[in-house]
């Protein structure tokens, strides 16, 4: 350790004796465009190009580019902490933390055009194709069992969507009582999508609609998603009796594989005839489940949930973590989008749980409205929070597979809200 | 603008309940329809996971061969004694 | 289900309430641009954006934008449910069947600008990257020992590659003789070659001379790729005697390492001083094949044939499914390319089959005709064709491995005849 | 154009057999020229593979072992009578 | 053996009578633009469009076009000779090889703009994308345990940079001195770079500055990355006294995750704070690393060091195989750089073993100097020969592991110094 | 054009050796306020390794079964005469 300090000592001394002996030169160096100016100025203009000096001084005197970038860069690694130590959506936040932080540096330019995140945004972002190569391969993770096996349980998946709108709503209303927040409707709309819990999808829309939300959407997104342990219980026993929390549901039917082979066409058919709009992200997703549950492209369908997945992921989260600058993530508005985001969970937790309670008023078996909660999506998160809190109540109740079904309802919920939101600009005008 | 929002939820949750309160009738339609498939399948697949079940329990076998292998060795204190 | 239903129909008043109720804020809503019309007014809009009204009036009234899609979809499924039950090339087959649904819904625009299939297309085929990294996979899968092994039944690889010629001046003929039938010089070579019965060659030539008919070009020549265990047996029969199928030959001599390593780069030679136009397929072919042999680079060969391979595989799938539109499918030009198609695949393998007979006029060992059908290509599953016969005839006739020979051999006399058309543009005046 | 369509036939029939006629030609040379590496390599691949499956039947240790066991078995009966 | 004989005469005879019998047909012809002139025409033109016949008169009458492509055709086969055979870093050299054959085959215009190979280079390897994944890969790959717990040792890697300079340097004095060489500071900065040993580095740093030396940059670095257990030893062993040679090292302490886990964002707040032109390198190098250590990732870990690293490394290899055109790669210059990366290579050797020593005139626990030559980077070949010398010197002396140490500090090393090189822009007025 | 190479290996040397100079600091300094979590850490380690070390050399219950069996052998040897 003291080599270490002796050595460096030394250097700072080599560095400063070159300074003075080497203004004589001066001249000798002035004369082509490619030479290098004086020892003297040389340290000065390298001095410069450091990131210290550009924190405190940035060029352009804005604070967003000055101390606004290491505010970010602490926000990018608050987000590695709770990914690595919280284990927040690490697979999403560890690559969003790092572009946030990468996007930041001064002076790199990361995120300027010939930069490699801004090649990564412009390539996989904004054209959508990073989004929807990932819904495939969730689409090709996913199993429909559960659902197929309780179809009715996928309304709760439809409840849970009346997040997104409240969400927007609130958005609409914080917009025009709050100063300094000015959504339009299609921010309002992508950040409502929020309240879908599923990233994909929150990035798809909020890409297409509002692409400069889209940093503080996708991290809203992905880090309510990692607290719905913390954020559905006490809405869920809120909505619900004790005797309630006890039902417990029959076990499941066999699915046979043609029916789901048949699901993900008929849903793809649905999306066809009803809401075109919603074919990119439902059209991938089923895509992906086709590939999965037709048996006999394995190999493809391996390859879209592992490799290719992982891949689109690592520069999905860069790309997302690139739209992180000072100057779009530091206002008002951000904040008003975490808040917002937060309503939106709330909300379609209890829509789902109370929605589960009102088909309990009709005939039929009946439901465990804890499973309701699950319908915002958040797969496997919300179907285990469903689970825990049933054996909580009774500890030999099993709901983890029936929550799944609307689990996985929601995703093709939040898709089709998606497809709604996205015909904004049909509607309007 | 709020009323605009108001609206948006209305045919939202109207276009999102509609899908999957179809998908549902599609799904129980397809379930009736193909109800004969899935029983084939359900049977094979029960007989197959019982078949399986009693081979990860090879336990006979193995109480077998321990008990000629502990005879031996009280066979072999016999003979020493 | 009873629950279910009730839920809909409550939706529906709920919907129709609302659209009554609002007509009285028509004029609340009207002041912004991104304002939403009335209630009314909006669910007209919204209607007008689904996709079961966009069957039926097509918005420029063609019926190629109207019903035109909705049978394209119909023959996407029917893509799916050969590719599903029958097994017909799977692998290809799921990814083009469900981009042509996909390509087909209307109002969602995914083959238009901005969609997903257009960048998958435009980056993936229209520039031929997609057929070469195939065919770097394929290189790094195939095994050319037998044809080195007994170098002569290469000879039939180039026989039936006649299937190629006589198909390109068949696609002349039809040109003239049938009314409604136009392929020029570049179109009847791109249809030529489905009788290379090689996927990523067929579609590489068709992306370079007639962009417009990649759908179907690629369409037949993976139907008939995997129809080869019915085309094939009968022409095989009717074009050898019972005693030439009995016909048994040697067993193949062990191939050494320095062998197959120099084999890529023999033909890549060849290739440099005989045929530069198809240096982009034979090269990657070669390159994938010499990552194999050489026995250094394992890792990246695994990647090729694996990883890499399947993706793009799921990619050229959905991007060559993109291409069938209903205006470029849905005519009589595709019909006759079917047709065209079965002929080129007929005449190659009788071809492969006679040159055999031919072969086996001149003094040494003697080939067993069946081996010569394989020379289509259409790996594996043509060289099985000649098994299973050759089985038929004497059932210890192992001819699986000597029809490898001339099976890897089609392929690289695919390329070659790809590479002739190819320089059409140069040859033309 | 039809009679452009022979003459392509003709160009390419011609091209493809030269090509993979000269590619036979190369493949004799080098299998030639290369033939005592491949002896080598061939010779060494069918030890290695004869020696792998006398490997793979290692019956005769397994008897041994299922002799002794049996015999410790009958032993142990005898001593017991 | 005989039949093929025959039929190869017999085609060339078939080929001739067509040709005298098309005379008449030529008229008929000349119809249409896309039709095909006489028999006669016909073979001229295709024969024209031979390799062949365009490596003796190229069609623009340069050297480099005819009789220069077939040299670099040698050199490609040259470069799969050492990397097959030789087994010199097989995993670039192999794509790199087969990249530069397949770039001069004349006609074929791979390179050219709507080539393979064109789009490989333009979009990997122009926007600096290939490099930094492969980066980030690299950094997937590594443990800096070894440093971590001796971190001293990374001074050595300091040290190592120093044949970077020197070569610069040298690049310089060629230029002026030697007649036909013309290297400008950006030229020198990217020859220089060759020193560091890391392949990555150098082709994102000449991508930058000297795209048109690309080629024999990249070649020169992994060849002398690959002959380093040939040019380190008799430097080591000149720049130590045998008792030197003999020094143990002390086992090293344990090094803790959460060390692990903070060293790689450590490095990247250095790069903020110091270097930001170093940012794209040292910034995707340690989200490799974090991805790695961090332990909540693994998928995306596995897969950044597995198919991605794989799939990116054929195309980064391809892509500067290339750059290796006869115009660009025969000449002086070429030579030039070969020879000051022999150089580069030694000067950075001696400069670590002889850093090792100086360390070791001060006070605290002694260092083998042959683990300083290990600060070049080229991991793993120089931590090995650091190893197989040490035991040349004393058979229980393991300095693996201890070599790891100043040989992952040489990336970073390297990494820096190409962050100052990158700076030259901004330094220079 | 030389002196600016000279130049630029001074700042580039100055800028390489301050850059890991400053990491060895950096890294010995985060290696002190760690040491309580590494120490834990390396105690599990070893007594992880060890535990396993210990779980890989299963060769004193070999060996009882081995004596059992030779043991069992020999009686029915014994037995035999
Ligand atoms: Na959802
Ligand atoms: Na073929
Ligand atoms: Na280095």
């Amino acid at each position: 350790m003291k080599s270490t300090f002796i050595f460096f000592g030394l250097i700072v001394v080599l560095l400063h004796l070159t300074c003075i002996s080497s203004i004589a030169g001066e001249e000798a160096a002035g004369a082509g465009i490619k030479s290098i100016p004086s020892m003297t100025k040389m340290v000065g203009n390298f001095s410069k190009s450091t990131g210290l000096l550009n924190f405190i001084f940035p060029s352009n005197n804005k604070w967003t580019d000055g101390i606004g970038r290491l505010i970010m860069i602490g926000i990018g690694i608050l987000l590695l902490y709770l990914a690595v130590h919280r284990q927040f959506e690490p697979l999403l936040l560890v690559p969003i933390g790092f572009g946030a932080i990468m996007t930041n540096i001064p002076l790199a330019g990361m995120s300027d055009p010939g930069g490699m995140l801004y090649y990564i945004y412009d390539i996989g972002i904004k054209t959508g194709v990073f989004p929807l190569v990932i819904f495939m391969g969730i689409g090709a993770m996913t199993d429909f069992g559960p659902m197929l096996a309780n179809p009715k349980t996928a309304l709760l998946g439809a409840a849970a969507q009346f997040g997104i709108f409240t969400t927007l709503i609130g958005a609409l209303l914080l917009s025009k009582y709050v100063p300094g927040i000015n959504f339009d409707l299609f921010d309002a709309a992508s950040i409502g999508i929020i309240g879908g819990a599923d990233g994909p999808t929150a990035i798809f829309l909020a890409s297409r609609l509002s692409p400069h939300l889209l940093g503080s959407i996708a991290v809203a997104a992905y880090s309510y998603m990692a607290l719905v342990p913390i954020i559905q219980p006490p809405i869920m026993k809120l909505c619900t009796t004790p005797d309630e929390r006890k039902i417990r549901m029959k076990q499941m039917r066999y699915v046979g594989k043609l029916e789901k082979i048949i699901f993900p066409l008929s849903v793809l058919g649905l999306c066809v005839f009803l809401l075109p709009s919603a074919a990119p992200l439902i059209g991938f997703f089923m895509f992906g489940n086709l590939m999965r549950e037709c048996g006999v492209v394995e190999r493809l369908s391996n390859t879209a949930q592992n490799a290719l997945l992982n891949i689109v992921t690592v520069f999905l989260g860069l790309g997302v973590g690139a739209q992180m600058s000072a100057e779009q993530f530091l206002n008002i508005s951000t904040l008003g989008i975490l808040f917002l985001g937060a309503i939106a969970f709330s909300i379609g937790t209890a829509s789902g749980v109370l929605m589960a309670r009102i088909m309990n008023l009709f005939p039929g078996s009946k439901i465990n409205p804890l499973i309701g909660s699950a319908g915002v999506s958040a797969v496997p998160m919300a179907a285990r929070v469903s689970q825990k809190l049933g054996m909580d109540a009774d500890p030999e109740n099993y709901l983890l597979m029936h929550a799944m079904g609307p689990n996985v309802a929601g995703v093709i919920g939040s898709a089709v809200a998606a497809g709604v939101l996205l015909t904004l600009k049909d509607i309007a005008g | 603008m709020i009323i605009d929002g108001l609206k948006l939820t209305l045919l939202g949750m109207a276009v999102v309940f509609s899908f999957l309160g179809l998908l549902v009738v599609i799904v129980h339609l397809s379930a009736r329809l193909l109800k004969s498939f899935t029983e084939k399948e359900a049977t094979a697949y029960e007989f197959h996971t019982r078949r399986k079940a009693r081979e990860l329990t090879p336990s006979e076998d193995k109480r077998k061969i321990m008990a000629v292998i502990s005879a031996s060795v009280s066979a072999h204190r016999a003979g020493r004694k």
